[in-house]
């Protein structure tokens, strides 16, 4: 019988740690909300130390990383948040859902933050263009994305799509969202206020994704049917109704913070919500509305099912809340109270099930520090480059513009609702997409970018072309480029080599976000791409927003007119 | 020639969406006693092939590859000849 | 004149639609589905685009039933203008205000782009600014465009000039490329392009604005 | 209680656009045997009916009203006593 810490994918090193801060051995419950908790995708022990290295503060920015998502002051009194996020697992089993979900969970980001959700973008990854499973995969995860944001009703600004054959088994699928929000009416996961109650607001839950937190943090075994029940079904409806009951109640005093429900579900927005305040909560489990009968407390700690947020509300605001979610169809149920305890105690038929100090296993995770070594393929890379001798140059050229990655993306974007909102200036199909703030006159132009072969070849430069890359394509197309999210895709962590490329290009990216003055104000890790016999480029996704002053200013690649001059600007 | 019905519906336990809008209209037209709505899509092929066990063996095949997803469905079917 | 919009359960082009009429100068409201009458001094209602009811089962069925629908057939039958663009149109044809119904497109794929037309009837309360046959640009953006229409019918909407719009170069299978229409009587009608999305230069053009403005010329010829 | 077991399909002669993806799909993995494939929908109601007669006029109505749209597509369905 495996230990068990190895049942929830804890080393013996951390489930010891979780007996000094409990003082005694977890339950069965206990150890499932540390397991999930404490992986990587939900703790960043591997990422920590290395996250350090981002500059975050900047003048515009009014929210950096720790909160659902960033947010910049763009003047006006309007802010910007936005941020990106993987699902890259969920995608490799369930394309279609694994997408649409994945577009799902960052949209709620943005508007737990009190902000109307108005641009996605998406940043995807296959292997070989010309194998059915990637074809496959491709149909299913468009359509997915397609799915999911054309019925919630926002546009699609932008994203890439590159092929390579180390992601034929472990395909990437980064989603970002924008939304805006008045600067004094920012909403934020804190569970403030010993009394105040604590609401399950939006679709029911079931047993989906149990444990899909861990599932993101392994890598992708080749019979990935054992881990299947994982995936969940998204329902956009339910998505559409939630966002727009939790935009009527921004003007509402009476709540006090507001959380979506991602991964680890119910657990992490408990544990987070009440940490972020110093405060503990109450949690009764029979009053969570469930989707199926019999379940038990841990498996109601960790559903993962789509379409819920947590809300802090004060007493006198429970009818408020209930009656705004009334009107949109929508149940919101009192689950329990915030206490002083700083302990998350949970109840079900009456009986206690767990109690874990939510500091603890936010914050108590110890840090990994594996082995860096440099990896043996950039040694052995020869210095001087070779000459690519006599060529023909009008075949180079049609290779080139054939060539998928290079190739127009238009068969993808084209399934994307991209004007709805009325708002978007440049859509997808140009370097940068813009939309206007309706009511002034600004733009927001945004960009994804991450060419692999660069962080492969050489992870400190290559960190920085990324970034680098990014800022071009605002700068050309008229925009001053003002903060980034990042989605750090890498393989598993816990090999040297990868470790070493991993945190070599994270210093990259920090320089150069330095230099430029776009801090990274919020972000996203998925380390384990890998399968059985592939594993992926480091792919360090940047998503960097900018601000224009007159909308009128921007500049699209196209040639305007006969006759116009052509430069050549920098070295 | 053979005729293929496959059905394939979501995995208990998980959520069907469409089938929940379905059920809640269905009430809000005043139908109270329904209790209950599932929903499923059904396939209905038609098969050249040599014998039944051929037929059998390259529907369940397509079931597995393209009609239904096992992540999250299940399928069944029948074959029968013509 | 006075506009309203309707708000369905996963209307996503409400304010949209609320936002261009503004635009033009005129007063627009939204009105919410559960609404059981319609406000008494509303001249021309549209439906909006979007995904009502997530378009589960099919697009347009679940909303064709909401309370504010029967007010709405009610002012339809009296002669109010009302336009369905998108899923408005869809719950149009749900609800029996309009013949045909729409399909999956048949790429089976979402199509968004810009799309030329041609105004096939320029003599309507929808398209009277327009000049007859004129090529215009609106923006589509639908899974379910796929207009479909028996032989039968369709001669009757030749006939009765019922056809507004058809398109240049059929991008979803659309039965004789139309992309949209109105009824028998001449004040009900509905599209898939989205005009509303076409008002202002900077968002690539204005052809659809002569939609909302032919509404309005119509309606003050009429009083 | 009563189940209801209702079949909604394409009429005669309307292209199913789904139902040739899917069949462009099947040839294209190589299964040069399928002729033809039809997709329909089905929905499985429970009822809590007075009796049969009760369930299958309210299925009918319910399949009428909601789960058929007559400009394209036919039903059929069947009742079975639980
Ligand atoms: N998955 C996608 N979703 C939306 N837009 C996309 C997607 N992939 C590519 N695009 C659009 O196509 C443009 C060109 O893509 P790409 O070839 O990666 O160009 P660049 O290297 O200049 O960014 C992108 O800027 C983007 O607007």
């Amino acid at each position: 019988m495996a230990n068990v810490w190895e049942t929830v994918g804890l080393t013996k090193h951390e489930y010891e740690t979780i007996c000094q801060h409990l003082d005694r051995k977890p339950n069965d419950l206990e150890l499932n909300m540390y397991g999930v908790l404490w992986s990587e995708h939900c703790s960043y022990k591997h990422s920590k130390p290395l996250l350090k290295h981002f500059p975050t503060k900047g003048e515009k920015v009014v929210q950096g990383p720790g909160e659902n998502a960033g947010i910049i002051d763009i003047g006006d009194n309007k802010g910007l948040a936005f941020k990106i996020e993987s699902h890259n697992h969920p995608s490799a089993v369930e394309p279609f859902q694994g997408a649409a979900t994945g577009v799902g969970g960052i949209v709620r980001d943005i508007f737990s933050m009190g902000a109307r959700p108005v641009a996605i973008l998406n940043s995807l990854r296959f292997g070989n263009i010309n194998s059915a499973r990637t074809q496959y995969l491709i149909e299913g995860v468009v359509s997915g994305i397609s799915h999911y944001g054309n019925c919630l009703g926002i546009a699609n600004v932008g994203g890439e799509v590159y092929f390579d054959e180390s992601y034929q088994q472990n395909p990437l699928v980064n989603a970002m969202c924008l939304g805006l929000v008045d600067l004094d009416k920012i909403k934020k996961g804190t569970a403030e206020g010993v009394g105040n109650l604590v609401m399950l607001v939006g679709a029911s839950t079931g047993r989906d994704g149990i444990a899909g937190a861990s599932f993101a943090s392994a890598d992708l075994e080749e019979d990935t049917e054992s881990s299947r029940p994982q995936v969940q079904v998204g329902d956009p409806f339910m998505e559409k109704l939630l966002l727009e009951a939790c935009l009527e109640l921004i003007d509402n005093e009476n709540v006090v913070g507001v959380q979506d429900l991602g991964a680890a579900g119910l657990t992490s927005a408990c544990c987070e919500m009440a940490e972020r305040s110093g405060t503990g909560m109450k949690i009764n489990l029979d009053n969570v509305h469930l989707r199926e009968r019999n379940m038990n407390a841990t498996e109601i700690m960790l559903s993962e099912s789509q379409e819920r947020m947590l809300y802090v509300v004060k007493p006198e605001g429970v009818e408020d809340v209930k009656k705004s979610f009334k009107k949109w169809d929508l149940s919101a149920s009192v689950i329990g109270e915030v206490t002083e305890d700083g302990i998350i105690s949970m109840y079900h038929k009456g009986k206690l099930e767990g109690k874990i100090p939510a500091e603890s296993i936010t914050e108590g995770v110890p840090v990994r520090q594996p082995e860096s070594k440099k990896p043996k393929y950039i040694e052995e890379m020869p210095k001087e480059p070779s000459s690519l001798g006599e060529f023909d140059h009008n075949k180079m050229w049609t290779d080139l513009i054939s060539h998928p990655n290079v190739a127009s993306k238009r068969w993808v974007y084209q399934q994307y609702d991209q004007h709805v909102g009325a708002n978007t200036v440049i859509s997808p199909g140009q370097n940068a997409g813009v939309f206007r703030i309706k009511g002034t006159n600004k733009g927001i132009g945004v960009t994804t970018d991450c060419n692999p072969q660069y962080p492969y070849l050489s992870p400190y430069n290559g960190g920085m072309n990324v970034v680098l890359e990014a800022y071009r394509n605002l700068s050309a197309t008229g925009i001053t480029p003002a903060a980034v999210t990042d989605c750090l895709n890498f393989p598993n962590p816990e090999d040297s080599e990868n470790y070493w490329v991993y945190s070599n290009v994270i210093k990259g990216m920090a320089e150069a976000t330095k230099i430029l003055d776009t801090p990274v104000v919020g972000g996203n890790v998925s380390l384990y791409n890998e399968g059985p016999t592939h594993k992926i480029l480091p792919t360090p996704v940047v998503g960097m927003v900018g601000i224009v002053e007159d909308i009128k200013k921007i500049t699209t690649p196209a040639f305007k007119k006969e006759g116009d001059l052509l430069y050549i600007v920098g070295n | 020639m053979y005729t293929g019905k496959v059905t394939v519906q979501y995995r208990k336990g998980i959520l069907d969406p469409q089938a929940q809008a379905v059920h809640s209209a269905v009430k809000s037209l005043g139908y109270n006693s329904v209790k209950d709505v599932e929903q499923r899509k059904e396939f209905c092929l038609k098969l050249d092939c040599e014998n039944k066990e051929q037929a059998k063996n390259q529907l369940e095949e397509i079931c597995q590859k393209l009609l239904a997803n096992p992540a999250i469905e299940d399928y069944q079917f029948t074959v029968e000849e013509e | 004149m006075k506009f309203a919009v309707i708000v369905f359960p996963g209307s996503n082009c409400d304010k949209d639609a609320q936002y261009a009429v503004e635009s033009l100068g005129h007063n627009c409201r939204l009105l919410w589905h559960k609404d059981t009458s319609l406000p008494k001094d509303v001249d021309c209602i549209i439906l909006p685009g979007g995904f009502s009811y997530g378009d589960y089962l099919r697009s347009g069925a679940i909303a064709r039933f909401s309370p504010i629908m029967e007010a709405v057939i009610k002012f339809a039958e009296r002669g109010g203008l009302v336009i369905g663009i998108c899923n408005g149109f869809q719950i149009l044809l749900e609800s029996g205000l309009l013949p045909g119904a729409l399909m999956k497109n048949n790429s089976t794929k979402f199509i968004c782009k810009r799309q030329k037309l041609n105004v096939a009837n320029n003599s309507t309360a929808f398209t009277n600014k327009y000049k007859r046959n004129e090529e215009i640009t609106l923006p589509i953006a639908h899974g379910d465009g796929n207009y479909y229409v028996s032989k039968d019918e369709y001669k009757k909407l030749k006939e009765n000039n019922q056809i507004l719009f058809t398109y240049s170069d059929n991008p979803n299978g659309s039965s004789f490329d139309i992309a949209g229409i109105c009824n028998d009587k001449g004040n009900v009608a509905g599209m898939m392009p989205h005009p509303e999305r076409a008002i202002e230069e900077i968002l690539g053009g204005k052809d659809g604005a002569k939609v909302f403005t032919s509404i309005v010329k119509n309606f003050q010829g009429r009083v």
